[in-house]
């Protein structure tokens, strides 16, 4: 198979002026990948400074609650910076010192990249540049709020619908200027090769960790595996843990206000989406007939993107992933139960792979496990879970806050 | 390989080169002026019919080729005006039909100059790459400038555009290693664009000692024709550009000229160009 | 010494009708104490639920910067819910089931602790109620948020000066009434005895962890460690892993705005504080010469308490432990230093203890090394640190979500 | 030890057990009415000069001690209404000197009650303990009531307490054991405190079958006399008392009483309640 392909899909469909930059990074990457020394030091990073290995929490109140397989959760909302986007940003800064480079940019949606990055850019004492669309940077304030503390530019997007796939275009423009000295932090395992395939292997920490510790404690492989898929990072993180064994791998899109209203993001489920070639890959697009995105929608800003990664594509094309959707409403069900019953705060985009979790988990065998991969945490959510409970403490909170401002 | 309309030529190093339909017209009109120009619009901005009037005027005033582009909603390697023009085209409803029927017509109505169609590799994959090439050249396209379709992603792009005597245009940058440079001239056709610089399109540059040393790389690398731009807005750029390159091209100047003062203007500034 | 006391300091000063309440809470606590299988126990507990250990981060940055001593992070942000007060809940929930009981009540300033109960309590499955002072349910109120998603009633306290000690009483007051199912869920090593050994005992695993840790990386034992001061937990917590070693400890108050102004929370550095005895213990409190409690002030919520541990005033009184203050102006420049040049965010109680370190590490020696503890993480505090800062786009995003909420 | 004002009294179980000032002076009382009354206020709330006027008109209308709260900023172990006297008191100024000064006055205008002063320990710490018991006993206190210093920790306030003759009230309650209850009334003096129920101070309780049950333990390990009190507001609630205790108290009621009507309605309350 060609370099950088999954079957049908990936590919490097760059630039004519970034091609000797990608030729650089692939050296680099696989200079990296061949040698041991680094996955060592990436592994000796990752539990200095980010407490890996996460745990696999053993859900007792959940399991008895639905009353069927042993669910299990993987921690990743406890990296540093609360989300598995840290595995990413921190593999790569590594590479970026390998190459010597000096300056980073990356695209954010939900801002949590965009955090991750600027955490690794500081402590590699990067400069940073983050694009995030202007949509984005207004609904996601706190995060914008952090990336600048942490020393990083954040730059608003007023492109396009101004949100993810807009700021990854921008980011491409700032990288087409400086590729000198700039390496581009993508933030998910989607673009142009090598980042998908570089990606998954920064993130195969996930299912590395979890396929030991499922062993450990449920003492065999577990049943199902499930992960929310938005780019597809953490997805393909845990999923490769599992991918040669008997395991079945449920990928959870964003339904949205569900699959038939057209506000959603399921490129896989459901059947909006179509081959396509953009923003440096093919993959499966929600697009319209003449190949022109079209506006997603998700409560979970980080689903929230019309592209998947070109490796889940293929796993999904050749049925070894299985793809569900769970609709907003869902989501904030599944979040309810969730910190009821277990005291986790699990990402609005975690929450997508719980719901299809306990969908299924009432029907399996208390013999079986299931391992949901809770990708992040949901206290950055507050604005958007708030506002979905209608929380009316909230709002006075909010207004009073802002009634001290207007003074 | 159904070589339609594809010229013998012979390279300097004696070796026999094919050259296709557009390469063969510029190199005649070559024999007539030092220096031609490629303009740039995109369809549906601000409307099709300000389109006209300006493929109209430029088609009057002597410009050799013209790039219409097929706007797209992730247009990655364009700068901030050509981006908004993209979006604004597209919010219009432009369609990709619409853009073939325009071009069909245009095409008739100004046969003096090389059309070629500018898009992003999303409309053509779409459309269906055999079935995008053929209508093209059906309707008397001469040629596609894709920028984020790499050599190595295009090769059936590339057959199957030149089985139709189609130029599938290649880039040079000055981030391209000589090699580099080799390796895509001998998989372009028609001519080679020349990325003036880093970044994307709309910037104004000086015609530095880089960018001259950048020029004589492109020309040492390829026998094919160079189209280069850089903020082009002067006689004098084009002067200087004479003898250097084999075509000028105007790319977010029309569109601003067009946004500022008007479709009307377009003639008047095509001819003080030259 | 008489149970319960640290040299002069500490006692069981509770209304007779707990007498019983205490002696079973003592005979469990101990009981527990006396089993290694509960240690054990809560080992596998904070292992598999909450990331520990948690990292020691050598801070090269922050070492290059100031050019002395080597600096190391404990990071208790990495816990559960962002702090270490995650160690002493889970603790006490732990022998709450081995009590039997099935109601827990805590009290909460900050909120940190209310969240860290209500997440055990959920995992538990105990029922729960948070007293936490009203001017503390309006200033905190994402915190307030979580706990009630996480099926905590929060009950806001209208007496006194509507804060953290009020909440404390108010706590007492309910379990005064409810002793027979209910277990108070002290927040700090403070209050009568068991409270500030056991919180202590549960604590220690902060020390533990970082002994082992700092001798594996830096080969020998620190020069100095560094902990803020609220109640004190965060502080023994790390401290006893060096108590018995030639290391010094330096635990770091609330200096608000300057010990001369009388707006802080300094028990034992400055003079305004005097032994008393209240909440059930002696200690060193800030009261006027009457024995009235007087008011606190610190941007950092969590040290704003008018007592210390009386395992603190012991240390203190002995020359063990140095204390020092950190002013709310010196917080906030330590804490942008250490987002931008570590990339990781601390609480601004933790701050303290950065403000501190960064001033004795320059003329330290680069052979010594300093371990700072990062007893929570800081994205919690964005209310208040964005105000601190005065962020403008802070202030439109409040001011605009506030509009929304109106409309 | 020097035993001023102490008595001896006879057990039941022919020991002798030293009877103090207070506990005496109750015993002389219960000789003529077969059930006392004891009052609480807060000192300061709402101001010194309502204090005055309602302690003269508990004075006149047969209340045999009043227990005068000495405000504290934390105080545990009381009810809503009792904590915001507290506050309210404070906010106002009230400090110690002034409760101790307020107290000499009335101690001396009303002999015909005991006086005791209820507070919380940090407030007789911070004075000084010695002091403290030292300045009640010369101004004529009869005891304490001290919630949240139970006896182990009070060991030097008993001994010296009761080296000035002080009662050091001790506390029963429904959750101390039998034997607990005996080890605390080996230590108390004066009377013991019964509290009714779990919870603070200010709820209405029904006498229902545990509270008598309740009291049946506490009669049983001790022979100081008991004082109890459950939201008392009638004749009948304390007629109910009688014979099983010696002494209603009267929390809350009076000071909501004040509150809601003025410190004139004191006279009547009491008058009814006898
Ligand atoms: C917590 C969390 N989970 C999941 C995602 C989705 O990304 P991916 O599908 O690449 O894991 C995001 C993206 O921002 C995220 O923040
Ligand atoms: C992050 C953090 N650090 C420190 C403290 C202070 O408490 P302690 O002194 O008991 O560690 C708090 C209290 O809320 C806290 O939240």
């Amino acid at each position: 198979m060609k370099k950088g392909y999954f079957g049908q899909w990936g590919g490097m469909f760059v630039p004519e002026i970034l091609h000797e930059t990608f030729m650089q990074l692939i050296e680099a990457y696989e200079a990296a990948r061949a040698d041991s020394t680094f996955w060592q030091e990436y592994l000796e990073v990752m539990a200095n400074y980010s407490a890996r290995p996460t745990p696999l929490t053993y859900a007792h109140n959940l399991t008895k609650h639905f009353g069927g397989a042993q669910i299990y959760i993987k921690r990743e909302d406890l990296n540093q910076t609360g989300a598995h986007k840290a595995n990413n940003v921190m593999g790569q800064g590594l590479l970026v010192k390998r190459m010597g480079k000096k300056r980073v940019i990356a695209e954010t949606g939900a801002g949590q990249h965009g955090v991750a990055t600027a955490t690794m850019a500081a402590r590699f004492g990067f400069e940073c540049v983050v694009y995030m669309g202007e949509e984005d940077v207004i609904r996601q304030r706190p995060n914008v709020f952090w990336m600048e503390k942490l020393g990083a530019k954040v730059v608003p997007v007023r492109d396009g619908a101004r949100t993810l796939k807009d700021a990854i275009n921008e980011a491409f423009r700032d990288w087409v200027t400086l590729m000198d000295s700039t390496h581009y932090v993508l933030g998910t395992v989607c673009g142009p090769h090598p980042f998908p395939e570089m990606v998954a292997w920064f993130q195969s920490i996930i299912g590395q960790e979890a396929r030991r510790q499922i062993i450990d404690q449920h003492g065999k492989m577990p049943a199902r595996v499930y992960a929310c898929v938005g780019g597809g990072s953490n997805a393909i993180g845990v999923f490769q843990g599992f991918l040669d064994e008997d395991v079945e791998l449920v990928g959870v899109e964003a339904g949205g206000k569900g699959l038939d209203t057209g506000q959603h993001a399921s490129r896989m489920k459901g059947d909006r989406a179509a081959p396509g070639v953009t923003q440096g890959y093919k993959t499966m697009f929600l697009q319209n007939k003449d190949g022109q995105m079209i506006d997603t929608h998700s409560i979970a800003a980080g689903l929230d993107y019309v592209g998947i990664s070109p490796i889940l594509a293929d796993l999904g094309e050749k049925g070894r992933v299985r793809f569900e959707a769970a609709t907003d409403t869902e989501v904030l069900d599944a979040l309810t139960l969730t910190m009821r019953t277990e005291g986790v705060i699990p990402a609005l985009e975690s929450s997508h792979a719980f719901v299809q979790a306990f969908k299924e988990a009432p029907n399996m065998s208390p013999d079986e496990a299931i391992i949901i991969n809770m990708s992040g945490r949901g206290d950055k959510d507050i604005f958007t879970i708030a506002k979905a409970y209608d929380d009316p403490s909230w709002k006075e909170f909010i207004i009073s806050q802002a009634d001290g401002f207007r003074k | 390989m159904v070589n339609v309309g594809v010229n013998k030529i012979a390279t300097q190093a004696g070796n026999i080169r094919l050259m296709n339909n557009l390469e063969a017209d510029l190199r005649d009109r070559l024999n007539k002026k030092p220096i031609l120009l490629m303009t740039h619009l995109v369809l549906g901005y601000p409307s099709l019919d300000t389109n006209y009037e300006v493929i109209r005027q430029m088609a009057e005033n002597g410009v050799d080729c013209i790039e219409m582009q097929i706007p797209f909603s992730e247009p990655m390697a364009d700068g901030p005006i050509i981006v908004a023009a993209n979006q604004k085209s597209l919010s219009k409803g432009i369609t990709v039909e619409d853009s073939f029927q325009f071009a069909e017509r245009v095409i008739k109505e100004f046969p003096q100059v090389n059309f070629l169609f500018m898009t992003y590799y999303n409309i053509v994959f779409r459309y269906g790459e055999e079935r995008f090439i053929k209508r093209s050249t059906d309707i008397g396209i001469k040629g596609f400038i894709v920028p984020d379709l790499p050599p190595e992603e295009g090769e059936t792009y590339i057959r199957i555009s030149k089985e139709h005597g189609m130029a599938p245009i290649q880039f040079f940058t000055p981030t391209s290693s000589d090699e580099r440079m080799r390796e895509v001239a001998a998989i372009g056709g028609g001519f080679i664009y020349c990325v003036a610089r880093r970044g994307v399109t709309g910037t104004k540059l000086e015609l530095d000692t880089d960018l001259v040393q950048y020029l004589q790389r492109c020309r040492a690398a390829t026998e094919l024709p160079l189209a280069v731009g850089f903020g082009i807005s002067s006689r004098e750029d084009i002067q200087m550009l004479t003898g250097k390159v084999e075509m000028a091209v105007i790319g977010t100047a029309t569109i601003r000229l067009v946004d500022e003062k008007g479709a009307d203007k377009v003639a008047s500034f095509m001819k003080k160009l030259q």
